[in-house]
């Protein structure tokens, strides 16, 4: 017998139940602004340009996702090799010390607004090697992570699912103009400069 | 005199295109301007180097291979360009442009038979 | 439209027709974004995928949100590039492709300008692109553009002669360089019939010249990132794109003027269709026809390119040249 | 002649577009898995005995077990008090799964678990007992046939 | 005349999209011709040896499949091989009809992965996509098998974690491999008789046999040369003599034979997984009795077997307890990679890209 695994995209939870009553009263001032806003995001979401960027066997289903079967270009996914050109890094697979460096000048040269999916549990906290002396035990040590996907690797029905999940966090901050995760991690000086 | 007429606003119209063609960019830019954000820092300026930082500079004495190749064509695009206005009068001429134009078409072809000969059409 | 060609300018004319223009250049705008979209789709169908449906109904909206995406992106200026060659590269890419409209004319009623060597203008003009490219890649300070850039070069020089050369015999043919006078020549036979070998000819340095598949050497996405434009974020690389589509358009409006008798229909006894109709037709057709290519082949070496364009397509034209000559000259056609 | 291999590629491509296509429905419509698919594990609390033999068998460590302190020391069976899963390390390997003496912990094929925090993705036993939904129906279909040792 | 040019010094990787990975290549060019090529791995070493060493023999055998995460099978079977090596093992005919049966699938698949991205590597779009459509079909199949889809853990030491599902799924294998012989054949109408990609491969990234046996390479890039080594035939392990099939060779040595080559396995493959299906055992354990704790003896072992990159091996030093003492991969890709410095020499950014395809690597595996 087949199981089968259902999403309503509605169903995507936010963790955002209610928005603070005087942050609603700020919103419903900014109008129009939030007008520009929402259609800012709406745009942004439904045109994710992922960067050309696989590390390892998270990579392999990445590209699987935008194969004929699930097909990313539906949701205009579509990958650029430039990261001048990405709007969203897909750290898909494991990353080593050796690889710390660049994955992080690599974010460093998207142009704003970047996000970042770590698909896999090597990206989200070192996975399968977390013992071991060369593996960075989770890529939010080096930059701002938005959706995290667990799996090993995650099927491409999970990366499709971490994708829509990462729209609606755009649209969602965009309507309320707050951010859906507070980021503990404090991000490199540079970040907040200018 | 029409035809003087249709040329001057031909050329009349041609410049609103060239106008229009350089008045979308700045303004689209401008607007994008007034739209995007801007956050930059100094490593965001980095050059693009496949994630790496970049080894010396891109601005070298780059070795232009097909330099023969650009030489052969500045000619033989000057070559071609006179042989419009013989194809445009070709009807109205005589057997005599005719053969005329063969010999200066023979020294064309002969001229990139050389260079084959030659190994310039060799890509080194 | 076209009588007012003939006419004094008045203040009003001209602005009349300064609006027509503005209206082309949305119509332009209009078709290059759903070029891209079709682009997606025919690519998704030849790949057995359904490609963007999801933005909007059957995905329509998909590229307006590209576009919109692009040009809320920041589009920055990297630290080590020549700022006002970095600046000026998208224009000079993307006004040339529009510029070529001017002589190109849409139907016999509908034209802009009507110079007497209107295809050597479009020849001269649309050659100037690759400044556009050069300077943009060589600004980036970037290895990978430098290579595009210098690519974009090569490709110019060995594709350039050729097609001119094969349009020489559609010259030949017509005794003339004004496109309305080449379309006007096609009456009786369209020129891919006497001119077949020059339509390949000038069929394969016009792919060349668009950089599609399999020319599109420049930004060989699988070798050099993305080629020229690899620095370019945000609006500016969208510019880069919209100048590669709308050339798309011009080629496509030029192959038709030249070969497939523009908006002459295919038999008199369709005539009843407007020639706009026709014209529109057989322009989205070269205009889609890379797509298909794209989908199906790899791309060439640079040195492949280089040999077949000068040992392959250079003697062909000159053949082509001789024997519309001599076909002439006998008076076959 | 040269171009036929050309123009044969140009048909392929050009018969496929008449294809039907392969391509998923999935954010519209669910997704089929297989049953043996491995999303995430179900435990049933009842179940667990308390004797460690998924934690010690996961490559990664990832889970963590406590028994509870027991109220009556004649109380034979041990019951839980924690029982975690990391699951940003957990790499679904089945090995819990597969040396559990009472099939206390299984696999479901849930696989939509993205999270935007990653301390979301820590699973503990109430969450892993309410994920009740498409869990695998038959867990070992060997340990019937040779489980001599 | 000549003119002074300056040589650039070029990153290719570990950002490309073709370096299948976290590749890197320093070049030097001249113009766009590659003087010197230096590549620099172990942007993805992760220690898997070192972890090994901690863990028992079951556990190491998800990091099997992590390494070539292309053929995950193919590491679990040379695991579980080298180990029941050491111990004696006999295993159950039915589940090595499995194993030869998930691994022959899975040399399908990462072929396929292969087929697609080389053809992308030479600007052709559309194969990718269409090798991707078959290869999810395999992918399928196989997690109906084992509950993942690409890293499956399906063997274990002395036999299979799963019999076959009883829903039929030995005859959608079959269904799948004859539908697969058409597959094939739009492939090589696509890709193999296209003018462009022949000119692209032919007649470069030549090496001769001296040179392929002295840098060790095994797998396709050995038989490109006319060495007919395939550790299947060579060393027969499992049930693999008991199928008919050819171990395709070609003596051009180019990036033309190894494509030929590489297409020719995906049909070799097929002929087994059918022939296997067809010889599919009605019954019987698919697990040998097992201590419930794996101590092989002391000693030391070294098995290998044919991955779809070439001589895949395993080396045990036992002491006897239920953790190995040390092991070791010899890992194709790696050891094929060394050529690499060599052909690039002369070579264009064009060409570099093809002979790095063409070596095919995985880099979890150079790595490891």
């Amino acid at each position: 017998m087949e199981m089968t695994v259902g999403l309503r995209p509605e169903a995507i939870d936010l963790g955002l139940e209610g928005v603070a009553a005087e942050e609603a009263e700020l919103l419903k001032r900014n109008v129009l602004f939030s007008r520009l806003e929402e259609l800012k995001a709406w745009a942004r979401s439904n045109s994710l340009w992922p960067l050309t960027f696989g590390l390892a066997c998270c990579a392999i289903e990445m590209m699987g996702t935008s194969g004929s079967h699930y097909d990313a270009d539906r949701f205009g996914v579509f990958f650029r090799a430039s990261p001048r050109q990405a709007d969203v890094m897909i750290v898909s697979g494991t990353v080593t010390k050796k690889m710390a460096p660049i994955l992080r000048r690599l974010y460093d040269q998207m142009a704003e607004p970047r996000w970042v999916i770590a698909m896999g549990s090597c990206a989200t906290a070192g996975g399968p090697y977390v013992r071991s002396y060369s593996v960075v035990k989770g890529v939010d040590q080096i930059v701002p992570v938005d959706v995290y996907i667990p799996g090993c690797p995650p099927t491409p029905v999970a990366l499709i699912y971490g994708i829509q999940k990462l729209q609606a966090k755009i649209r969602t901050e965009a309507r309320t103009g707050r951010r859906v995760k507070d980021d503990e991690r404090p991000l490199r000086a540079a970040d907040s400069a200018v | 005199m029409p035809a003087a007429v249709a040329y001057t606003n031909s050329l009349i119209f041609i410049a609103v295109f060239l106008v229009l063609a350089v008045a979308l960019p700045v303004v689209a830019f401008t607007m994008s301007r007034l739209l995007r954000p801007h956050h930059f820092y100094r490593e965001k300026g980095e050059t693009y180097e496949s994630g790496t930082q970049p080894l010396g500079t891109s601005w070298v004495r780059f070795r232009v291979k097909y330099y023969l190749f650009a030489l052969l064509f500045v000619l033989f695009d000057v070559e071609t360009l006179f042989l419009y206005p013989w194809a445009v009068v070709y009807d109205r001429l005589g057997w005599f442009a005719v053969a005329e134009m063969a010999v200066f078409l023979f020294l064309l072809v002969f001229g990139l038979v050389y260079a084959w000969r030659k190994g310039v059409l060799e890509w080194k | 439209m076209r009588d007012w060609l003939y006419e004094p300018l008045t203040l009003g004319r001209f602005a009349g027709m300064a609006l027509l223009i503005f209206g082309l250049l949305n119509v332009v705008l209009f078709l290059v974004t759903y070029a891209i979209y079709i682009q997606r789709k025919l690519l998704g169908w030849m790949q057995s995928r359904v490609g963007p449906n999801r933005v909007g109904p059957y995905g329509l909206l998909q590229t307006i949100a590209d576009v919109l995406k692009l040009l809320t992106k920041e589009s920055f200026i990297p630290s080590h590039v020549d700022r006002p060659l970095f600046l000026l590269a998208p224009i000079v890419a993307f006004a040339p492709a529009f510029v070529v409209f001017a002589v190109l004319p849409l139907t016999d009623r509908i034209a802009f300008s009507d110079i007497g060597v209107g295809l050597l203008f479009y020849i001269g003009v649309a050659s100037l692109s690759t400044l556009g490219i050069l300077m943009g890649g060589w600004a980036s300070n970037n290895k990978w553009s430098l290579i595009g850039a210098m690519r974009a070069v090569a490709m110019m020089i060995a594709y350039e002669i050729p097609l001119v050369l094969a349009a020489l015999g559609v010259v030949m043919q017509a005794g003339s360089l004004n496109l309305t006078a080449i379309v006007a020549s096609q009456e009786t036979v369209w020129n891919v019939v006497p001119q077949f070998i020059g339509f390949l000819v000038f069929l394969i340095a016009a792919l060349a010249e668009l950089n599609r598949t399999p020319f599109d050497l420049t930004e060989a996405e699988s070798e050099l990132i993305a080629g020229y434009h690899v620095e370019y974020s945000g609006f500016r690389f969208a510019f880069f794109m919209l100048a590669e589509y709308v050339y798309l358009f011009a080629m496509g409006a030029l192959i038709s003027l030249l070969y497939f008798g523009g908006w002459l229909p295919p038999h008199p006894a369709l005539s009843f269709i407007p020639g706009g109709v026709w014209m529109a037709l057989k322009t989205l057709l070269f205009a889609y026809f890379p797509f298909w290519l794209q989908a199906t082949f790899p791309r060439v070496r640079v040195d492949q390119l280089m040999t077949f364009a000068w040992k392959g397509l250079m003697p062909l034209a000159l053949v082509n040249i001789v024997l519309t000559a001599a076909l002439k000259t006998a008076g076959v056609v | 002649m040269v171009g036929t291999g050309l123009l044969k590629g140009l048909g392929v491509t050009f018969k496929e577009m008449w294809k039907p296509k392969v391509t998923t429905k999935y954010p519209d419509e669910p997704y089929e898995l297989p049953n043996r698919f491995r999303g995430i594990q179900k435990l049933y609390v009842d179940k667990c005995i308390v004797c460690y033999q998924c934690a010690h068998i996961c490559p990664t460590q990832c889970i963590t077990i406590q028994e509870k302190p027991k109220a009556d020391p004649k109380q034979k069976k041990k019951e839980l008090e924690v029982f975690d899963i990391n699951f940003e390390i957990c790499i679904l390997c089945d090995l819990c799964t597969e040396v559990c003496p009472t099939e206390a912990i299984v696999m479901t094929s849930n696989v939509e678990l993205a999270e935007y925090r990653r301390d979301a993705l820590h699973k503990d036993m109430r969450w892993l007992e309410a994920n009740n939904t498409n869990i695998r129906e038959l867990n070992l279909p060997w340990k019937a046939t040779s489980s001599s040792s | 005349m000549t003119l002074r040019t300056e040589e650039m010094i070029l990153n290719v990787g570990p950002q490309h999209p073709s370096t299948h990975g976290v590749f890197r290549v320093i070049l030097k060019l001249d113009g766009e011709t590659i003087v010197e090529a230096t590549p620099v791995i172990g942007y993805l070493h992760r220690g898997t040896e070192k972890l090994a060493e901690d863990l028992t023999y079951t556990q190491i055998i998800p990091y099997t499949d992590r390494m070539d995460y292309l053929s995950a099978m193919i590491g679990n079977y040379a695991l579980v091989h080298a180990v029941e090596t050491l111990m004696g093992l006999e295993i159950p005919e039915r589940a090595e009809y499995l194993r030869v049966i998930a691994m022959e699938l899975n040399r399908i698949a990462s072929h396929l992965v292969w087929f697609g991205t080389y053809l992308l590597d030479i600007g052709a779009l559309t194969p990718f996509l269409y090798a991707f459509r078959e290869r999810e079909k395999i992918l399928t199949l196989l997690a109906e098998l084992s509950g993942a889809r690409m890293t499956y853990s399906y063997m274990r030491i002395g036999g299979v974690k799963w019999d076959v599902p009883d829903d039929g799924w030995l005859g959608r294998v079959e269904r799948f491999v004859d539908d697969f012989e058409r597959a094939l054949e739009d492939f090589h109408a696509l890709v193999t008789g296209n003018e462009i990609v022949q000119a692209r491969l032919q007649g470069v990234g030549r090496y001769d046999q001296e040179t392929a046996i002295a840098y060790g390479l095994t797998g396709v890039n050995l038989r490109s040369t006319g060495v007919a080594y395939d550790v299947r035939k060579a060393k027969p392990y499992s049930i693999y003599d008991r199928f008919e099939f050819e171990v395709p060779v070609r003596t051009e040595g180019d990036l033309w034979a190894r494509y030929l080559l590489r297409m020719e396995e995906m049909e070799q493959s097929r002929r087994i997984v059918k022939q296997a299906v067809r010889q599919f055992p009605s019954g019987g354990e698919i697990m040998a009795r097992m201590p419930k704790l794996i101590r092989p003896p002391a000693g030391e072992v070294y098995t290998s077997v044919e991955s779809p990159r070439g001589e895949l091996g395993v080396a045990i030093v036992s002491e006897g307890k239920p953790q190995p003492y040390r092991i070791h991969f010899r890992r194709p890709s790696f050891v094929n990679l060394q050529l690499l410095p060599k052909l690039l020499v002369g070579q264009n950014i064009a060409n570099m890209v093809a002979i790095l395809g063409s070596i095919d690597i995985v880099l979890g595996e150079v790595d490891a």
